[in-house]
């Protein structure tokens, strides 16, 4: 955590292109969804939101530097039960025969 | 003495038998395991207890041994999982001929009405040796048509239905119960399952019907106004009926699904949710207009102006969970293939 | 229980308990040993509520007929005894008592990471309680602790939502301590003492935690839409407005099933203590019971549906739900072998606490193993929403889980209180315990398979099953005399009992290494750890006149 | 404090005033903070995660309701509150970078700038629910969503009962979300009154660290959201 043993310059220009990243990614979010992509209209909208959230982890939570392997741990580890009760509860949407 | 201190549930149909099976065979497996363990626990405890001067001999352990006794009983967890499923997927999967009853579950009582038309309330008349599938919905709450003697049990649920079957194997009264919590008088949601030889059922089955289920809703086919748009040829706004049960249906979004019970149920309640190809969406909805009853009626009917023509080999698949009829699936509707 | 505290000896050494007085310095203390009696004091009223409850439910089915109270008195009975057991009992017993007080001592650190939110826990764990409370005495709710839409959205006339709020704020207290507890065992570990050191309790409790923080978010927002929909009538659950019932209980299982190894967890920590101690011997295979915790704390979030096999579920994903439970079981076999194992070659002693632990290896595998039967797919669709399940549940819940709490309670007892109990009676309570738990639940697996449903108030339509039900009912009270019996004693050593030495069983770990009852930051000097986990073999059998170990 | 016989690993002070007497240095009471801080966003992800799984299965099964709602709740209001959150999310990290490098006002500009934008996030939201009171779309008693068309399927409308499923999961996660939003401007109240005090240093600032940590969660849940909820299907 101890961003100050800095001597780097400032990390203010990597946080501006994020910053301007993600307004970019609103924007494109935004046009993308007035085209009309067929099935791929929800993947594009949330690839381009976990693009973003991974930014805003990376960067300004500072997952990338300035973190242990625990924080990383954490995080991926939050992530996969999250989709093991998005998953396996779809095991059961999915493969309904009946209503 | 028996009659009051009962140590095994009566047997009373095919399945009873087959899970029976598995159930001794678990007895042994796990009785052998909690045996060993006790056996084990007991004769440790006892030869390696405190004596002054002795002391314990430290063992760190052992991966071999480990490797061992987490493969072993996963192996047979295997077995056990494994004849488990089979022993579900007969539960759940009706044959294809059997004979159809309609059930609706409401606090706190089951309505019961055969094809055939004859009505019970909290009893079940049903023939030795004949296959008979339950299909049931709730008015209300989730309940659990339960017998244990033929050991199958399946949830109700409002708002669509599920369906059980059996083959009664000895004449003779027995339990039904409401297995899922409902309420105040969940307990007293029980009642008789009478298995009869089969002339005697003839017998209870001619006595005073009001015709058969079809019948009822043929008349309500009429008076609800149905026919006006399903006529019996292509020149109805809505499609013709005649046919259409257990066949795959075109819908405007492209998808086809297999009518089956819930597909002829959710048209009725929710025209809107899947809509026939080249029709207009003008088929209004009967949620609330008709009961539960009536839906089965109506149902019933659809598919008794289909049958006489259903190509063979067409499975209600509201029932049928059996892996060939694998495809993905719909919320409130049937199988998408 | 009372709150005076006896002091040893008049001017004796400053310890914990009596390094302040007043009330506030107890409500207001964020000294987690204090938290931990504070804990004690409110998990045990709740425990006899429950136990009080359970008294009653017995006593209807003394006979057939609902005779002994009304159909609607029934349902809140076995409901409020439920909730109240499970989330007021059961999940904050172990980890908020023992773990609590423990914890930081087994890794010898001063306190909970954060010391505060520990006393926040306990305050939330309290409103959770109170509201509980006002909720039962205001007519209690009559959903089954399972709260299954669409009934409890739509049908029952209770005041669930006032249960529901318990519910979620006593779950965000058990959120808490579970965020305490690894943040601890991360940060404030004592020098040397690495990860392959650490007392098997600990590792049973990191893995606990880690269920309470992943699952426990998950009832919270389902208890948010339940209580939305039951006062606005959204849908979200409601099949008529277009809801899936089902998805109620999917999520309701994402975190009631994992929170059945909430429960068993801790108890599995505490019989690796005990079992070393009184065998004096490392556990066999530490690192398989190590990792064997962290393994059913994650492979408990894969089974969840194994609750809803008739519930109308995709037939495929109950295969998959099915499968996934046995993987569930092979971490717990892994334990049992090694428990057993490990008295191989020991040195066994019969103590108070050693007895539970037989006790416990007994009742848990037994219950365990019916739980195989369950998740047969086979089989449940018979035995689901029978007495088997009750007696399934309550052979590891009470078998279990409460005999190892006990076990835990007679083993740490001499260093919470600084007291010893009498040795005797806690052994016969040991006995009456198990046997009173048998006669009680071994009937219901009979029960179970013959078909008697459970939430059944009135059977006089199969009174077949009474005999039965009598030796049930029979078993609870005598396994009442047995509960009541260390609350007695526990309370009677507090002031007669005779002065704990700082380590009566001569027993590893930490704990032991400080004071009875231990100072305010827990050690006089920061211990550094140069030794393994159960290093007994430079330990004296118990009972020898204590010697303070050095080093 | 009864030790203290340890010595840091930072030699800077031995007892720095924030220290708290169970902690061994003032690095492990930062790691522990911190910890902590991820530790409860983990729980966090699951108590969003619920609501995703309720609102996954509800889309999948109605998707032309849910777009047809979808289409109803206003997209510029969205993306303009999607970018407001950007905008707080650069003035967080830029507050903790100031208190890194001990720039006073800076820091003070920062946390008053991120609470004035999620001010603004509220009062956005508050025009959006007070619209939907008007168009009688809050799920209950007053609610209808008759002759809404469903997108892309020309003289079909959507069933009002879906809709209000799709309602109800809006005002939940949003609503949640707000809560989760007001929460945090209670943090950077906080905040802010100590950094006015000068609470914080170059060696000292955690809380500004772990409250930046909590506003950007915060933030990643909205930027979820707003596809989910706004965007299901605009094009024409
Ligand atoms: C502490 C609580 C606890 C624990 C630890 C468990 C552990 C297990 N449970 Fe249990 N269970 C409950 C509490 C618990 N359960 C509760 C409260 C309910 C009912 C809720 C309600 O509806 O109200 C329930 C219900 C329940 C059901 C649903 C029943 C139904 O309603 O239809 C199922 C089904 O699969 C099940 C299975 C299991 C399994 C497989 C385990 C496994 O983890 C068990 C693993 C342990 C062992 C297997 C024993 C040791 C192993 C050996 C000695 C190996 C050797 C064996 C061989 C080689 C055969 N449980
Ligand atoms: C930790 C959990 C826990 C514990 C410890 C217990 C303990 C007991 N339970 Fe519990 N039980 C559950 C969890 C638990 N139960 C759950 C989750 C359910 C399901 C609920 C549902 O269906 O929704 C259930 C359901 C349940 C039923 C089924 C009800 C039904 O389906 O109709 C029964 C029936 O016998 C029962 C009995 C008992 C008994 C006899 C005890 C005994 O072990 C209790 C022994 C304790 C005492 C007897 C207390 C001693 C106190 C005194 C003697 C003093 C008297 C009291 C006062 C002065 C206030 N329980
Ligand atoms: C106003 C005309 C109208 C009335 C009255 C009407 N329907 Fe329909 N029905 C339609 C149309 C049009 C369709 C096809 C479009 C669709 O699915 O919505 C249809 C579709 C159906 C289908 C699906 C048919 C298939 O081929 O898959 C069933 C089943 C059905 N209706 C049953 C009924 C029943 C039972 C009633 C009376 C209770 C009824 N309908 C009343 C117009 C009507
Ligand atoms: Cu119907 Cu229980
Ligand atoms: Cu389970």
């Amino acid at each position: 955590m101890s961003t100050h043993s800095s001597s780097s310059s400032s990390p203010l220009k990597m946080y501006f292109a994020v910053f301007f990243a993600l307004l970019v990614g609103t924007g494109l979010t935004v046009f993308a969804a007035t085209l009309d992509l067929g099935r791929f209209n929800a993947a594009v909208a949330l690839g381009i939101a976990t693009v973003k959230a991974t930014l805003v982890a990376l960067f300004f939570m500072h997952v990338w530097h300035a973190s242990e392997k625990l924080t990383k741990l954490v995080v991926i580890g939050a992530l996969f039960f999250l989709l093991l009760l998005l998953g396996l509860t779809m095991t059961d949407y999915a493969t309904r025969l009946w209503s | 003495m028996l009659n009051n201190f009962p140590l095994w549930p009566q047997q009373a149909s095919t399945l009873a038998g087959r899970v029976d099976a598995l159930y001794v065979f678990l007895l042994i497996v796990t009785g052998m395991m909690t045996l060993l363990i006790f056996i084990c626990v007991v004769y440790f405890a006892a030869r390696f207890r405190h004596r002054p001067g002795v002391r314990a001999e430290q063992i760190e352990g052992s991966t071999p041994l480990e490797i061992t006794w987490s493969a072993i009983p996963f192996l047979v967890f295997m077995v056990i999982f494994a004849w488990g499923a089979v022993v579900y997927f007969k539960e759940r999967t009706p044959p294809a001929d059997a004979s159809e009853v309609y059930v609706v579950a409401k606090q706190w009582m089951w309505k019961v009405e055969h094809a055939e038309g004859q009505r019970e309330i909290n009893e079940l008349h049903v023939p030795v040796g004949r296959d008979v599938k339950l299909i049931m919905t709730s008015q209300d709450v989730i309940h659990s048509f339960y017998i244990p003697a033929f050991r199958i049990k399946q949830d109700v649920l409002p708002g669509r239905y599920t369906v059980e079957w059996f083959r009664a194997t000895k004449p003779g009264i027995y339990h039904l119960f409401c297995a899922e919590y409902c309420g105040t008088q969940h307990s007293g949601m029980v009642g008789d399952i009478v298995v009869q030889e089969p002339a005697q059922f003839e017998a209870w089955m001619n006595g005073g019907s009001s015709g058969p289920l079809s019948a009822s809703g043929e008349k309500m086919f009429a008076e609800l106004g149905c026919a006006t748009c399903h006529r019996n040829d292509a020149g109805g706004r809505g499609p013709n009926l005649k046919g259409v049960f257990g066949k795959p249906v075109q819908l405007e979004d492209g998808r086809t699904v297999t009518a089956d019970e819930n597909y002829l149920r959710e048209c009725i309640l929710d025209p809107g949710a899947k809509r026939v190809k080249g029709f207009q969406p003008i088929m209004p909805t009967f949620q609330g207009l008709v009961s539960e009853e009536q839906v089965n009626a109506l149902v019933a009917y659809i598919k008794s102006i289909s049958s006489a023509n259903a190509g063979e080999g067409v499975k209600s698949s509201a029932s049928a969970a059996t892996p060939q009829s694998a495809g993905k699936v719909q919320p409130n509707g049937s199988q998408v293939q | 229980m009372s709150m005076e505290i006896a002091i040893p000896q008049p001017a004796e050494r400053e310890t914990y308990l009596n390094k302040e007085y007043g009330v506030w310095s107890w409500l207001l203390t964020t000294d987690h040993k204090r938290i931990a009696l504070l804990y004690l004091i409110s998990i045990t009223f709740f425990f006899f509520i429950g136990g009080f409850f359970a008294l009653l439910i017995r006593l209807e089915l003394l006979t057939p007929a609902g005779d002994l109270v009304q159909a609607d008195t029934y349902n809140k009975l076995f409901t409020m005894h439920g909730m109240v057991m499970i989330f007021f009992f059961l999940i904050p017993s172990i980890p908020a008592v023992l773990g609590n007080f423990l914890v930081p001592m087994m890794i010898g650190a001063k306190d909970l990471a954060f010391p505060r939110i520990n006393l926040l826990s306990w305050y939330l764990y309290i409103i959770g309680g109170v509201l509980m409370l006002h909720c039962m005495l205001t007519g209690g709710v009559d959903t089954g602790w399972t709260f299954y839409a669409p009934f409890t959205t739509n049908f029952t006339n209770t005041n669930f939502i006032e249960a529901g709020m318990a519910i979620f704020v006593a779950g965000f207290s058990s959120i808490l301590t579970g965020l305490n507890f690894v943040v601890t065992i991360h940060r404030m570990r004592a020098p040397g003492l690495t990860w392959a050191r650490l007392p098997l309790f600990i590792w049973a409790h990191y893995a606990t935690s880690i269920i309470q923080l992943l699952g426990t978010p998950v009832i919270a927002v389902t208890i948010v839409m339940v209580a939305a929909e039951r006062a606005l009538h959204l849908g979200i659950f409601d099949p008529k407005l277009g809801g899936d019932p089902l998805l109620f209980q999917h999520l309701f299982w994402f975190y009631s099933h994992p929170a059945v190894y909430i429960m068993i967890l801790p108890a599995m920590g505490i019989m690796s203590e005990i079992i070393a101690c009184f065998s004096r011997k490392r556990i066999f295979g530490y690192s398989f019971v190590a990792f064997s915790s962290i393994a059913i704390a994650v492979f408990g979030f894969l089974v969840w549906a194994h609750h809803m096999f008739v519930a109308g579920m995709s037939v495929y994903a109950a295969l998959v739900f099915s499968l996934l439970s046995y993987a569930v079981a092979v971490p717990s076999a892994i334990k049992v072998f090694n428990w057993t194992a490990t008295l191989y070659k020991g040195s066994i002693h019969y103590d108070a606490p050693m007895l539970y632990a037989f006790g416990f290896l007994g009742l848990f595998t037994m219950g365990g193993l019916t739980g195989l039967f369950l998740a047969a797919l086979g089989i449940n669709v018979h035995v689901t929403d029978t007495y088997f399940v009750v007696a399934h549940f309550h052979y590891i819940m009470v078998g279990g889980a409460v005999m190892g709490y006990l076990g835990g309670m007679h083993f740490w007892w001499p260093k919470i209180s600084g007291r010893l109990y009498p040795e005797g009676w806690a052994r016969l309570a040991a006995l009456i315990v198990f046997i009173g738990f048998n006669l009680t639940f071994f009937p219901q697996f009979i029960l179970g398979y013959l078909g008697m449903p459970r939430r059944y108030y009135d059977y006089s339509h199969m009174p077949e099953f009474q005999v039965l039900n009598v030796l049930s009912t029979a078993g609870a009270t005598v396994l009442g005399v047995g509960y009541l019996l260390p609350m007695i004693y526990f309370l009677w050593s507090m002031r007669y009992g005779k002065p704990a030495s700082d380590n009566p069983w001569n027993a590893a770990g930490l704990e032991w290494k400080t004071a009875s009852p231990p100072p305010t930051f827990n050690f006089d000097e920061e211990p550094v750890v140069t030794w393994e986990a159960y290093n007994y073999e430079e330990l004296d059998a118990p009972h020898t006149e204590e010697v303070r170990v050095a080093r | 404090m009864p030790d203290s016989t340890i010595v840091g690993l930072h030699h800077e002070e031995q007892h720095h005033p924030e220290l708290l007497h169970h902690f061994a240095d003032p690095q492990q009471q930062r790691d522990a903070s911190s910890l902590g801080m991820w530790v409860f966003l983990a729980t966090e992800i699951m108590f969003f995660g619920g609501l995703f799984c309720a609102y996954l299965i509800y889309r999948r099964w109605y998707f032309g309701d849910f777009a047809a709602a979808s289409k109803t709740i206003s997209m510029p209001l969205g993306a303009t509150n999607t970018a407001v959150l950007i905008c707080s999310s650069l003035t967080v990290v830029l507050a903790v970078w100031a208190a890194q490098t001990a720039r006073r006002t800076l820091l003070l500009g920062s946390l008053a700038i991120t609470m004035l934008l999620g001010v603004t996030f509220l009062g956005i939201k508050g025009i959006e629910y007070r619209d939907k009171f008007v168009e009688h779309h809050v799920p209950g008693a007053s609610f209808s969503f008759e002759n809404e068309p469903v997108p892309g399927h020309p003289g079909q409308y959507a069933n009002p009962h879906h809709a209000q499923i799709f309602f109800s999961l809006y005002f939940v996660m949003t609503g949640l979300h707000a809560l989760h939003m007001i929460i945090g401007l209670g943090i950077f109240l906080w905040l802010l009154m100590m950094a006015w005090k000068g609470r914080f240093t170059p060696e000292y600032h955690t809380p500004v660290e772990i409250g930046g940590l909590y506003w950007h969660f915060v933030d990643i849940v909205w930027i979820y959201l707003f596809p989910l909820l706004y965007l299901i299907d605009r094009h024409p």
